[in-house]
């Protein structure tokens, strides 16, 4: 939402310009200027938001049998190196790129063409787009907790490049690129819409479409290694300040509130998920503390820049109940999503973009808009508007790319490959020699 | 009293396991192990160079067991281990001379 | 003490304003207003520090005998989620509320009423809190050391509530947040006293009387994983210059000067531990690095804004052997302080304090003040007086909390579940399946 | 080569400065006066590249087999406190002191005397020292993926000492500290040559000198813990943005562009390796990933300030097939490089180098030079020069120092305590107990 | 010659260990391995999922000995790892045809 | 049928199976265990604190062969495990009276 803000300002600015006669580059000059500080914030953010893909790397990677534990975390890896291509050739381009008819950007800036240091808003232009890739790779990386210890590596990585294109490059032109929803006014701070429930409900999809792991649900398949997933969310929750206070594209008081509300939406969900395992089963678990925290950080990411600290705490802790209930579901559901990423992020993801429109409100950014809470009930149909549309758009293009890659190449890896391990039958390696 | 060892392949334990139940053996020990036999292993790679690793993970399976319960004791287990395909694994049968259960000090026959 | 100056320089420019009869708005915007780069610096100590907690997490979890690796994170883990809501909603008010007769904040900041994105000194309001925040954070996940493998989880979620109310918010208001010791112009840094002090003594406490562990000393419980607690403390290391760095409060020549110490520092006493180790055994060992590595980091602690680099050179060394030799008393005095939090944070909280008394300088920084080596032994007397009533406050309050949940709802699992193991027993999970 | 800038710059202004008779005072405030955003970025420039010595400790760690995983973070996490001394006593005098014959500073800054929170360029000059600290103690850690498995922990410890002394401390000189190739006009943006050339170099030098481990190449010697590789690369990745956008020593465009450049190789480089082994192996590897990312990150070190992101993406393509030959090619040369210390940093850094020499362009970086594909064959002949002296410098230096040391102790661990594994017979400890 | 092998609970092999060497035996190979039998298993709950776990760690302790040492043998071990509560083991006594050192070639009773 | 058990110097392993593979035998299990003998164990610190461990890494070696090839397949062991210092080992030799391939279910001679 604060690049709607910067980009607001920026036109009207150069309209101001443009009416008072004054040369386009002074306006420029007002407009975007580079600020060490805000550049500062900008870098590490972007560094912290890169770090959270190996973050998820580990975070599922310790949920999966021992045997799968390396292919888990190269669904995660080869985004980083897939991605950062796509993103570098033609992916921002498509997002960021001159808007063509509210629905996407053009090829104009590929190869990032014209994306260099110059100032864009208080930052490098560079910068700005290095910080939007690093989103564009988490979100692949999020889908693989549903195809993991069954999806063929190959297939992955075509999927994934078809996904972004086709998918997400679209939802992020729409919300942050000068899109519809963007005109639309519906808020997403950093990424309810575009990241998470995107995410999420490509994830419902490939788990059904791919079907149940071999010996699911009879055979137990425990977390081989929770330290290992425990670490993952923790390097999860570190790189999300970067992912949500970043969002504020700029150090100060925007930053700083947002940071604020994704520490505290992310422990009032600790302790919901925590309590409602507690009082379900009679146990409070580390993988419950784990999940807990990312889905408080998945449900406070539309709103973190929007809403008061104690707005907040009530986000998480629903989130917390929400995420434990819909994770509970699935087994009564049928599907198999091997590592609930549907469960978290499309269902925290959902509740965050409804969230925002009953919590949000002007006093903590005057950017932004009240939510139904404050007075304002149009801002919750925006932000229903924007979630079913992108629900829907996701599930169909998820379902046709999923179908052409099947009739192609096949997703599943082979029964004997299965039962072996990705590990060794996908990558001929293992994870551990002890 | 006989001891039934047999090596298994390890996702057929909990089926081996139920077989077992069903005849009334409630004891047994389990270990993980490596075997080597006629069932080729399979090659890593680590920086291009290929390693052949020929020892599978297997599961042993160890039941204590009066004489007169072996056989039905060996057709469990064939039965829960058996998939038809290169190394099923195999079942030895040995003889104890005496079992001692150490919570109660009872031996032979009551003792399993 | 840079937030002492900060608040003085505040006053006095208040009285200034006021004697000159400007209006106190005014005043306002010469002392306060947010500056970008020093936003950006405090952010990221922010989630540096945030990063400390699943750090110290690992540190202590592949200390501990496998079975227990779980339960022994599960303390720290649910410290960021109990003391985040604590501070929320009471704890910050209490520390850094308007002060009440030097001793305590009020409650007048309930729910971080207040604490916005508006500037207090050069960053936003809402920052300063949250840095804040995550040091309440780690001090009680600092505890769990020395209750490890014991405790129930229940009570010591009970035990952190209270412990940080009643202890940690008084200690904090005392020497940052207005208090008598702020007053009487002892220094502390970054939290010798408020943190490591109180931690450590408060842990001792804890191991006293919650008795040994099952089977200490004669049955060998070595530590299950050192790998995880080396990446533990790296981790802790990476976070504690946030930490030191960050109480800067800005970016700039004081952050940079404490960094410098803090690296200085923490070699030093890496080296010194193992050489003492080497020895004294024979060997030099891993957990010998990892072990002197904290003494380092924490000895520095309250120094780290008032020493030259040679100095911290000073510290860090002899902070690795008297810490290498309280571990080896504890032996001796057979107590069973599982993974030394008082050995190593109590002592060398204790030792950098101290130290600060003798070789603080005004050359450093000009607000600090001249310690013994400098020609002013009123510094060490002030270091002495707040080290002493700081243990004595901590030991008091701390053994009537430890008697009361005792009595209420018992401090120590069962001793099946001792033996069976606290993952199992307290939380239904393994921490590893291979 | 960014640094060669700030330093000319200042020595311009100096020079005007006394032309017009001003005072240096003043010449200083212009030239030198701390940025707060600058500062903040390398505060946390500063703390990532610290990072990244404990990330290598797990990248190695992960490679080397479970008896000899202690041993082998030993050596890097030594060098941190080792090398921190060294630093501060007198290594930052000799690389960074006033220059005596364009090859060595001088003890002027024994002990870091003068080196304060003062500004040099737009950063405290403690700071500038800290952030050039850490480079120095990667190097040396980079050099133990050679000796891993065999070389006694003392001999180690004294080699790093004498090694940094004598072939670090002078290449930096040269290269950034005033030193010949800084004259010549020869480009190394992040240490392509002070870093890993020369590491790789020295690396190549042990592995010959200690001989093969034993049992190599016969017996197997697979990686005990890939998903600790996969964590260690993970971190290397994450700090070396500090390490290469850092480089910039301030916040702003330049650091902007360097990031762009940094992440786009790395993920070609990935592209890059996976694919070469895909094609010659049948299946892309985890181990293949981690070992990618590192080739991408070494070869656009010397280059990050200088290129344009598809630039980048080339020799980031390229490092990863190059390294993964010159992988391959060890087996064939018959030398025990254990964990490719050479193959991947001192191949990689040599692309770089001279990749530089190509693909370097003022459009980027005005402060740089066009490269040969911009028109200008100078620089690459520059390039070539500095790399051959550096390789041959090392080599000798290096040669000598292991001679004069395995004279004096031996630098190999008994033939019993290497088949026992390090960890237990030089520490004494395990790394796990499970 | 005479196998004796004893399934015990992990925390007591200390004491196992201590009463074999008052006893005179200095040698014994010892595994890891899981137990299942009377004694019940746990729950494990992972995202509110219940596994039970049904079997448990415990210790597998192998010694050969003359058939003379047989009997103090097994009363070692009984006090050793005695509890009397569920799960406490078993001890199985099975005939060794022969034993060889390794190191010496040496052979039967010399070689243990 | 007998069962030959070896307990081995872990990084012998390659060279006992490679003597094995020699004389005929393809089949055989293997598993990690510790050992407690003469050999010495080794001294962990922690902290300054001292444990001494006195269960060393060993490896067992698990053959059951028909009785007529015993004692080439003992040769053959004591060939690939021998190193002439403290710890290398044992063989035992134990009677088996089943054998069963659980893919097939031959028995005896030919399931091994
Ligand atoms: N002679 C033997 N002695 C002990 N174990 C054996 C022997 N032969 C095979 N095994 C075990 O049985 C497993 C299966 O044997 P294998 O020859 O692969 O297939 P199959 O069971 O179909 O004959 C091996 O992995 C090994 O663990
Ligand atoms: N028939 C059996 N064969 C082999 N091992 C057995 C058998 N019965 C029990 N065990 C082993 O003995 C252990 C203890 O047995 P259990 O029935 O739980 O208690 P108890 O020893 O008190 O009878 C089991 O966990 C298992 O390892
Ligand atoms: N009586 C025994 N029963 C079972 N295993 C034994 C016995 N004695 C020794 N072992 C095994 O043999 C290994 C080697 O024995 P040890 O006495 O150390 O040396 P050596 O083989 O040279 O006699 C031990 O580590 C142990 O695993």
């Amino acid at each position: 939402m604060s690049r709607v803000i910067s980009r607001l300002k920026a036109l009207l600015v150069t309209l101001a310009a443009m009416g008072a006669m004054a040369g386009p580059a002074q306006a420029q000059e007002v407009a975007d200027a580079i600020d060490t500080g805000d550049t500062a914030w900008l870098l590490v953010s972007t560094a912290m938001v890169m770090l959270m893909t190996p973050g998820l790397a580990l975070f599922y990677g310790g949920m999966v049998r021992r045997k799968n534990v390396l292919s888990t975390a190269m669904y995660s890896f080869i985004a980083l190196g897939v991605i950062t291509v796509q993103w570098t050739l033609f992916g921002y381009s498509l997002a960021f790129g001159p808007d063509i008819g509210s629905v996407i950007g053009g090829f104009s800036m590929f190869g990032l063409s014209g994306v260099g240091g110059q100032a864009q808003g208080t930052i490098p232009a560079a910068l700005f787009m290095a910080f939007q890739m690093m989103f564009a790779i988490i979100t692949v990386a999020l889908i693989s907790g549903a195809v993991a210890e069954r999806m063929k590596f190959s297939s992955f990585v075509v999927f994934i490049i078809l996904w972004t294109t086709l998918v997400y490059d679209p939802i992020a032109h729409w919300v942050w690129g000068g899109g519809w929803i963007m005109s639309l006014g519906a808020l997403d701070f950093a990424g309810g819409l575009v990241v998470h429930i995107s995410a999420g409900v490509a994830a419902l999809v490939c788990a059904v479409m791919l079907g149940k792991r071999h010996g699911y649900p009879a055979e137990p398949m425990p977390p081989h290694n929770l330290t290992m997933t425990l670490l993952g969310a923790a390097l999860l929750w570190f790189g999300w300040f970067g992912f949500n206070a970043g969002s504020a594209l700029g150090s100060g008081s925007l930053a700083a509130t947002s940071f604020v509300a994704t520490q505290v939406a992310t422990a009032a969900s600790i302790m919901g998920w925590v309590t409602a395992e507690w009082l379900h089963r009679g146990k409070p678990t580390a993988l419950g503390v784990a999940s807990g925290m990312v889905s408080g950080l998945v449900a406070i990411t539309p709103a973190a820049g929007f809403v008061t600290p104690l707005s907040a705490m009530v986000i998480g802790a629903v989130a917390g109940v929400i995420c434990y209930a819909a994770v509970m579901a699935k087994g009564r559901l049928g599907y198999d999503d091997s590592l609930d990423a549907f469960g978290i992020h499309g269902m925290g993801g959902a509740w965050g973009a409804v969230a925002t429109g009953f919590f949000a409100t002007v006093a903590v950014n005057s950017a932004g808009a009240d939510g139904l809470f404050y007075g304002n009930p149009a801002l919750l149909l925006k932000q229903l508007t924007s979630v079913v549309v992108t629900v829907l758009y996701t599930l169909v293009v998820t379902y046709g790319l999923l179908k052409a890659i099947d009739a192609g190449m096949g997703l599943r890896v082979d029964h004997e490959d299965e039962i072996m391990g990705l590990d060794l039958s996908q990558h001929g390696e293992s994870g551990y020699t002890m | 009293m006989k001891k039934i060892e047999a090596i298994i392949k390890p996702y057929k334990l909990s089926e081996v396991q139920e077989r077992l139940n069903e005849i009334g053996v409630h004891g047994m020990t389990v270990s993980e192990v490596k075997g080597y036999g006629r069932q080729k292993g399979h090659t890593e790679l680590y920086r291009g160079a290929e390693y052949s690793v020929d020892f599978l993970p297997k599961v042993k399976i160890e039941v204590v067991t009066p004489e007169d319960k072996v056989e039905t004791t060996v057709d469990a287990i064939l039965k829960g281990a058996h998939t038809g395909s290169i190394g099923d694994g195999k079942i030895f049968v040995m003889p104890v001379e005496e079992t001692v259960r150490i919570r109660t000090g009872e031996r032979g026959r009551e003792a399993v």
